[in-house]
């Protein structure tokens, strides 16, 4: 791993009452690749995404991002919304949380809030429509228009996102997140709900955003198909401690991790063969 | 057992089912497979009227359930894991596990809770845990495990394996198949895990735009070429 | 659900009978205690007096009604359900476009049609009172979806800081106008603030709560606001400095005498007509405008999923803010001109009666929509008017509608959403760029 | 048809005074139609509910405006007579009142007769009484925080300063409650004796209840609402207690006793406002008769110029449209009657 | 000293009275989620039986007091029991599904229509009734102020904690309470495990409603007049008190009506009574500003 460190966790510890969800955990996420975060149900990984992005304040330890024009940010001091403004740091949710009743257009456009805030001089530009205004929001547009391609949603880009099925909603809540600029994307479960094929696609986009965007995902997953294809480094937790590290090739094979999280395996074995 | 003659269903002026013949035998597990937005989740919840079906038949056990209300359909023995979950965040664990026994027969409580406890022991750790503040997957086990409080005669499954790690969505397939062959309970599974889902089934349909357009024996639309194309593989 | 069953049943007259009985059961069991009974003060001590005629007559009203009602509910359903549903079009948009502009239409040709009726001007006047109101409660309710209870405060705040910085400064309302509303506004940013973290239901209680401090503060504090007494005399607005006098002071001029006209008390009614009418429609552009704009779109997200805003990188504090400003703002600006209508105001024109009305006005009409608001507020203020002729049963009429109008459209009288932006329009409009 | 209207809450808190304006009004046009109308046509009666509601009170003006009545009798509240009666003078429509707030009348509209004292006579009277006759006792001063009960307490509050009895306590309470527990405690424990009241008669009559109910023997001085009977019924026994200021009794006006008898047979007890709205029809019918017009110029110079014989006694104005003769007496409730007390 | 035990007594008997409508509030609250404006209402509806039937008992001679006050209790609850279920049927049912605002709106429709449905039926005028248990005990004396408290004061703070505790255990306890909380938190899946969704809200209106006519018979008993007004300022107490001790919880309920009973019997009795509601209000706000879901709410931890 020679790539530069992006964001380093230092001894986090996350606990709820008697219940620690995370404990003593240490990750360095490298820029411009793919980590995944894997582990049994339970073990803390959506918890570790709440301690990235301001969600949750850590019981102890440091979450430092380097970011590359802005410098070292301490993500844990950071609450909400400024992980995602200043930081750009962005997530997606395990639970998808769209706009339901706005278009999926909208929802794209709500993401660049910051951007176009600004532009509209605090709405007191954007009221009056002046050039400046409309010119930002020309760019936005053209920047949601871009990921609606990518993702292939150009077709219900005007459909309430609320009404989509499911596999879509994922879809566009990864779009939404990339309209704010991520240099860390956090995906929650991307793939739930996606089929083989589906998921397949998802991998292609996961590695181009990576390998022609720059944008390090940091990828919590259970669909084995999704990330041994494309991380570049995985990383395991179980009980909110970190019991194994490593390539795919090492994590497949590792005995705790086949224990804990990918039981022995026997002819149904999924990832080898979904990916077939 | 259950039999779907024509079944169509709307939301608003969306058209989601456009007359959908389904059946299931007694002690079967059937399979339906399909695109994204094919109308699976709409096709299980349309057997509990929501929504419910504008045309067509419903028939359980012999009776026509077509227009029976919601409340009335699972005291006949329907239990249902719905997407998404739909566990009751502000309740504790164990009391999510007590609103599916609500009709059942109180006897049978204890052999129950311990078959569920014994499926998932963190539901037993979490017992008095909110519900809410479960994990992805933990929801999902209590989901299931609720369903299968009231003793089903006919388990509904729509993505019973979504958010479960790895270890246990094998986990999963086996109690399906368990529960089938050791309590001849009958299952109707919707998956995106198409593989497995085929591999335990008896027999699949395969739903397109809200219509049925292929049925088989598991085996049959595991080999057959349009289903591994459109849903088994990765499309490059 | 059970709705459902029954709508799909063709009902036997039978059916229809039972059912008409059991209402007219429950309508025996509602009306004994309050229909058959009363009790009668006679000389100082109660006692109880026999109504079986009324209670008779009520119940057999109620068997009738609902009869009735239920025979011409399912002819309408057997008469729908002949038909195949067909996906429809929606057409909504184009339809509210052209309700929209009719409206507009008729509202400008009101005053001149009517340039005799005082009264008709009057309550049109009001009318748009509400509506104004009702747009600036929608930006907070209908768009940010923060229920406030307490939206009387911000009308009250405008009003009194109009009657205040006139009678200590002799302010006009022109001058007072854009005071009032940054004033109301900074009410708003006062109550928003401390209850950042509540949601739903918490939020009511406490604006509720925000808006009794404001009318007891009135009520009370004697000094400041002449307590119930409440302030009068408060001069009315003027056109360009015309006032609409009948003797205008010493060497100036009235609107009258400007323009050689015979005084009439209607030119001064008329023009607060269109005062008001430029008010509103005023506001009306500015939050359509604001919906189309970063903040607006904002206010909805922040409605639909604060969480996913926050995730999005949004401050979520300063939006919710900015609703509650630019609402209360706009509430402040609508209490200005009703000082200056009335020309006499106290606190008992600031209760939650009234916030309850202003809030009936934007959920019936629909919430977030422009146009839902003019129709829910020409109901809510003409139907009480109307009942002026049935006195005594006009309160009970007024409740009676509120209850079946949601009954009817849950949704609100117009409940569609428009998107604030579309891919095809707006590539097109870019494309012209 | 010359169209006359009453306007006052029909609806609403203070509903029970509506209803006594209405059974009043309605007698007194029955009776004047039955005699031949006024000037050759008959009356017919419009009735605008406020419920004492400003912003209502502008609407009723505007629809009674519309209805171009001749004559108003109303409103009830003060604060819905002020706003509104700019709206009546502007369209030339006298009006006679029985709002006793000072501002009525002060605001120099000319087309305002006040056929009922002012709050600050009132206050005076009642403060004055109070000063000499309990000289000594500790007086507790309390005030709803309405307009009118505001308004009297502090003229009483004055009216007693100035005589040498200075109030122990002075107090506000909110109207509509119903638990006056706390206050009743607290006069107990200054030593209350006599209560000087503004405001209406429902929080009287708990506080009352209450008082006795705490062992505390208070009574009371208020002003013209406490007229309204239902303080009887609502007090029982403790309503012996009360004393108010209100205008000479019209019941008790021998010139009135056939109309009192016409009001007992249907029923209706002539009490409070009953027969102010019977004596203010009756103003409009004389005054237009001597005037031979309707026109509001003719009637405003004959009403402020004559006086007229009523059934609540002779009604002459000044300029500002106050009664001359306002005289305010003290009464006080006994055994559920109401009768001059004790000088 | 004896003057402030004083107050504390009519503060809690006044916050008992609050306690006891707001946990009416906060159970109808609990299962559909919805601010019930109509509840006081209801409240008012109860206290007019309760007139009625105390006037019926007296024309016809019965004075034994526990029998009266039994009697009463039952008449108004069955009446208004059905009036809290028919308002549901009419103004909520339908709107079962549609935004949180609709029933809202609805109720406070309702509300305005009972309001003017009582006056027009019974009459604007106040309704009293003679006292019904007059007398109490002389706990303390001091600097010639004695402090009493009197049987109905005893009655309802009784009353009020009893109905608090059953009503707590029904709710937290039993299988009809969890299915009450799970229609509240969603009905679609209530229903699909077999449970009437209807039905159980029927029931919780009717009980709801029942409690108001516990408080409705209380309050004619204590104050003896009643008048259509009452259930306006009632409901807005009861609602803040709910809201103060954490909406959904019983207990809290009780705690908050208490809460709001000792500060407006204390700021009236040491400060200023006209700023009392300011106070009240003003506490609220500060409560919430720290504890948003109220004194004994639950936290609304929203796990993402
Ligand atoms: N707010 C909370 N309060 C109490 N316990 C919590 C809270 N949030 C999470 N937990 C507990 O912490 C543990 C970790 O949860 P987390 O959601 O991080 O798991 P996860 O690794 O994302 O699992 P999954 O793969 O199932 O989504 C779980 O056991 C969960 O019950
Ligand atoms: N509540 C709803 N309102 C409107 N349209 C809906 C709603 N739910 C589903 N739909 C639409 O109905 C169609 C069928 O949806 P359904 O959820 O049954 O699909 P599915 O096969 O379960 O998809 P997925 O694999 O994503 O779960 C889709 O087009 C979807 O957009
Ligand atoms: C007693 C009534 C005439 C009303 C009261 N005097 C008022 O002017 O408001
Ligand atoms: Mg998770
Ligand atoms: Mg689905």
């Amino acid at each position: 791993m020679s790539a530069a460190t992006l964001l380093s966790v230092e001894s986090l510890t996350m606990r709820f009452g008697g219940l620690t969800a995370i404990d003593d955990l240490s990750v360095s996420v490298p820029a411009g690749k793919i980590t995944a975060i894997i582990g049994p149900n339970g073990a803390g990984k959506t918890t570790f995404f709440n301690c990235l992005t301001g969600f949750y304040k850590p019981t102890t330890g440091s979450v430092r991002l380097a970011h590359p024009n802005k410098g070292e940010m301490r993500l844990e001091t950071m609450t909400g919304h400024r992980v995602a403004r200043d930081a750009q740091v962005v997530r997606t949710f395990q639970n998808i949380r769209l706009f339901p009743k706005m278009t999926v257009l909208e929802n794209l456009i709500v993401a660049q809030h910051n951007f176009l805030q600004k532009a509209s001089g605090f709405s007191l530009a954007g009221i009056f429509r002046l050039p400046g205004y409309r010119k930002a929001e020309a760019e936005a547009l053209k920047k949601a228009a871009h990921w609606l391609e990518r993702l292939g949603l150009t077709d219900i880009a005007d459909v309430a996102a609320g009404d989509l099925p499911y596999g879509t909603q994922r879809r566009i809540e990864i779009a939404r997140a990339l309209c704010v600029d991520p240099v860390l994307l956090c995906l929650d479960e991307p793939a739930a709900g996606l089929n083989p094929r589906e998921s397949a696609e998802l991998n292609t986009l996961l590695l181009s955003l990576c390998r022609e965007e720059g944008i390090a995902i940091l990828l919590i997953e259970h669909d084995m198909s999704v990330v041994m294809n494309v991380s570049d480094h995985i990383c395991v937790l179980n009980y909110g401690r970190k019991i194994a590290e490593g390539t795919p090739e090492e994590i497949r094979n590792d005995p705790q991790v086949i224990k804990a999280y990918l039981g022995e395996d026997d002819e149904d074995t999924a990832s080898g063969e979904k990916a077939a | 057992m259950l039999h779907m003659e024509g079944v169509h269903a709307h939301y608003g002026h969306i058209h989601a089912l456009r007359g959908v013949d389904v059946t299931v035998q007694v002690g079967e597990i059937v399979t339906l497979i399909g695109a994204n937005g094919a109308g699976k989740s709409t096709l299980m919840m349309s057997l509990f009227g929501k929504p419910g079906a504008s045309s067509g038949r419903i028939v359980f056990d012999g009776e026509d359930i077509t227009r029976v209300p919601s409340h009335l359909i699972s005291r006949r023995g329907i239990a249902i894991v719905p997407e998404g979950r739909r566990i009751f965040p502000r309740m504790t664990v164990l009391e999510n596990l007590l609103m599916g026994t609500a009709f059942a027969d109180p006897a049978n409580f204890n052999a129950d809770i311990k078959r569920v406890y014994a499926m998932f022991p963190i539901l037993e750790e979490r017992a008095s845990q909110r519900a809410g503040t479960l994990s992805g997957g933990e929801q999902q086990m209590l989901a299931i495990g609720r369903a299968l409080m009231s003793r089903p005669k006919l388990l509904l499954l729509d993505e019973p394996s979504l958010g479960l790690a790895p270890i246990y969505i094998k986990r999963i397939f086996q109690i399906i198949r368990e529960l089938n062959t050791e309590h001849g309970m009958t299952v109707l599974l919707v998956e995106q895990n198409a593989h497995h889902a085929l591999r335990v089934a008896h027999r699949g349909y395969v739903l397109q735009h809200g219509e049925i357009v292929l049925a088989g024996t598991g085996q049959e639309l595991l080999e057959s070429p349009e289903v591994r194309a459109a849903y088994l593989e990765g499309g490059h | 659900m059970s709705a459902v069953i029954i709508a799909r049943h063709a009902r036997t007259p039978a059916e229809r009978f039972k059912d008409a009985a059991w209402v007219a059961f429950v309508a025996l069991l509602l009306g004994i205690p309050m229909v058959g009974l009363t009790t009668v003060d006679e000389g100082g001590a109660l006692t109880v007096q026999t109504r079986f005629g009324m209670l008779g007559a009520f119940v057999g009203a109620s068997f009738a009604g609902r009869f009735i009602f239920r025979w011409i509910m399912d002819q309408v359903q057997n008469r729908r359900a002949a038909k195949p549903p067909v996906a429809k079009i929606d057409r909504t948009p184009q339809a509210i476009k052209v309700i929209g502009w009719a409206v507009l239409g008729a509202s400008i040709t009101l005053p001149i049609v009517f340039s005799e009726n005082r009264y008709v001007i009057d309550t049109a006047t009001t009318v748009l009172i509400y509506v104004m109101l009702g747009w600036g409660l929608n930006v907070v309710v209908g768009l940010a979806g923060l229920l406030d209870l307490g939206y009387v405060a911000f009308y009250a705040v405008g009003a009194y800081t109009y009657a205040l910085l006139f009678s200590h400064f002799g302010w006009t309302f022109w001058e007072a106008l854009l005071v009032a509303g940054a004033m109301a506004a900074a009410f708003g940013i006062l109550l928003g603030y401390p209850i950042l973290r509540l949601r739903g239901d918490y939020l009511a209680i406490v604006t509720l709560g925000f808006g009794e401090i404001i009318r007891v503060i009135l009520v009370n504090w004697t000094e400041l606001s002449n307590g119930p007494n409440g302030i009068g005399s408060i001069p009315r607005p003027t056109l360009f400095g015309l006032p609409f006098e009948r003797n205008p002071a010493e060497g100036t001029q009235s609107f009258a005498t400007f323009f050689g006209l015979e005084f009439s008390g209607m030119h001064r009614i008329i023009f607060l007509y269109y005062l008001i009418l430029v008010l509103a429609l005023l506001t009306n552009v500015f939050v359509a405008r604001l919906r189309k704009l970063p903040v607006g779109r904002a206010w909805e997200a922040l409605r639909e999923d604060e969480i996913a805003c926050k995730a999005m990188g949004m401050n979520v504090t300063n939006v919710k803010l900015s609703a509650f400003a630019i609402g209360a703002m706009l509430g402040g600006f609508a209490g200005v001109f009703f000082a200056a209508r009335q020309g006499f105001i106290s606190p008992e024109s600031f209760t939650f009666t009234e916030s309850a009305t202003i809030l009936a006005i934007v959920v019936l009409g629909g919430m977030g929509s422009q146009l839902g608001v003019v129709l829910a507020a020409l109901v809510l203020v003409l139907l009480p008017e109307l009942g002026r002729n049935f006195s005594e049963y006009r309160m009970l009429l007024f409740g009676t509608a509120m209850v079946l109008i949601m009954v009817w459209k849950p949704g609100g009288l117009l409940a569609s959403r428009e998107p604030t932006i579309r891919l095809k329009q707006a590539a097109t409009e870019g494309g012209e760029a | 048809d010359l169209a006359v209207a009453i306007a006052g809450p029909m609806t609403g808190q203070y509903a029970s005074a509506g209803d006594q304006i209405r059974r009043g009004a309605e007698m007194a046009i029955a009776d004047i139609n039955a005699k031949g109308g006024v000037l050759g046509q008959k009356l017919k009666l419009e009735v605008g509910d406020d419920a004492c509601d400003p912003k209502q009170a502008v609407s009723v003006a505007n629809t009674m405006v519309n209805k171009k009545i001749v004559f108003m009798h109303g409103h009830w509240c003060s604060s819905s007579t002020i706003p509104a009666s700019e709206v009546y003078v502007e369209a030339d429509i006298p009006m006679a009142t029985v709002s006793t707030n000072p501002q009525v009348t002060e605001r120099g509209l000319k087309n305002i007769f006040r056929i009922m004292g002012r709050d600050d006579q009132q206050g005076m009277v009642a403060g004055g009484y109070i000063a000499d006759k309990f000289k000594g006792k500790k007086v507790a001063v309390l005030d709803d925080k309405s307009a009118y009960g505001k308004g009297l307490a502090d003229e009483m509050a004055k009216a007693m300063t100035a005589k040498g009895l200075k109030p122990t306590l002075r107090e506000s309470i909110t109207a509509g409650e119903k638990d006056y527990s706390g206050i009743v405690t607290k006069l107990k424990q200054a030593g209350v004796e006599v209560l000087a009241y503004g405001g209406y008669h429902t929080e009287v009559a708990l506080i009352l209840r209450q008082a006795q109910q705490a062992g505390l023997k208070l009574t009371v001085m208020g002003g013209d609402t406490m007229t309204n009977s239902e303080l009887v019924t609502a007090a029982g026994a403790a309503a012996d207690n009360v004393m108010f200021t209100f205008s000479p009794d019209p019941r008790k006006n021998p010139d009135a006793a056939p109309i009192v008898k016409r009001f007992r047979d249907a029923k209706v007890e002539p009490e409070g406002y009953v027969m102010y709205a019977y004596a203010a029809m009756q103003l409009f019918a004389d005054a237009a008769t001597q005037a031979k017009s309707t026109k509001f110029a003719d009637l405003e110079k004959t009403m402020r110029g004559n006086s007229f014989k009523t059934v609540i006694g002779e009604l002459a104005f000044d300029a500002k449209g106050d009664q001359k003769q306002p005289g305010f007496v003290v009464y006080q409730w006994k055994g559920g009657q109401y009768d001059y007390a004790a000088k | 000293m004896a003057y402030a035990l004083q107050q504390l007594i009519n503060g809690l008997t006044l916050g008992a009275v609050y306690g006891l409508i707001a946990i009416g509030y906060t159970m109808v609250y609990g299962i559909i989620g919805m601010i019930n404006f109509a509840h006081g209402d209801i409240f008012m509806v109860s206290a007019f039986i309760a007139v009625t039937a105390f006037t019926l008992l007296a024309a016809f001679d019965i004075t034994s007091l526990p029998l009266a006050l039994t009697a009463v209790l039952i008449t108004a609850i069955f009446f208004t029991s059905a009036y809290g279920w028919a308002v549901e049927r009419m103004a909520y049912r339908p709107l079962r599904g549609s935004t949180r605002l609709a029933p809202l709106i609805s109720a406070i429709g309702m509300s305005i229509f009972l309001q003017n449905m009582v006056q027009l039926t019974q009459g604007a005028r106040v309704k009293p009734i003679p006292p019904v248990l007059e007398g109490g005990i002389e706990i303390w004396q001091s600097g010639g102020f004695t402090v009493q408290i009197s049987w109905t004061q005893i009655m309802i703070v009784v009353v009020t904690v009893v109905l608090m505790v059953a009503f707590t255990y029904l709710i937290t306890q039993t299988a009809f309470g969890r299915q009450q909380r799970a229609c509240e938190q969603d009905s679609t899946m209530t229903a699909l495990l077999g449970i009437n969704v209807d039905r159980t809200i029927s029931a919780t209106f009717m009980l709801g409603a029942a409690l108001a006519a516990v408080a409705g018979v209380m309050v004619t008993v204590y104050y003896g007049v009643v008048d259509f007004f009452i259930g306006f300022v009632a409901g807005i107490k009861a609602f803040t008190a709910a809201v103060l001790g954490g909406i959904g919880s019983l207990p809290g309920a009780m705690l908050g009506g208490l809460i709001i009973g000792l500060i407006e019997a204390f700021w009236a009795a040491y400060l200023s009574p006209e700023y009392k509601d300011v106070a009240t209000f003003a506490i609220l706000i500060l409560v919430l500003m720290f504890r948003p879901s109220g004194l004994l709410g639950r936290p609304e931890v929203e796990k993402v």
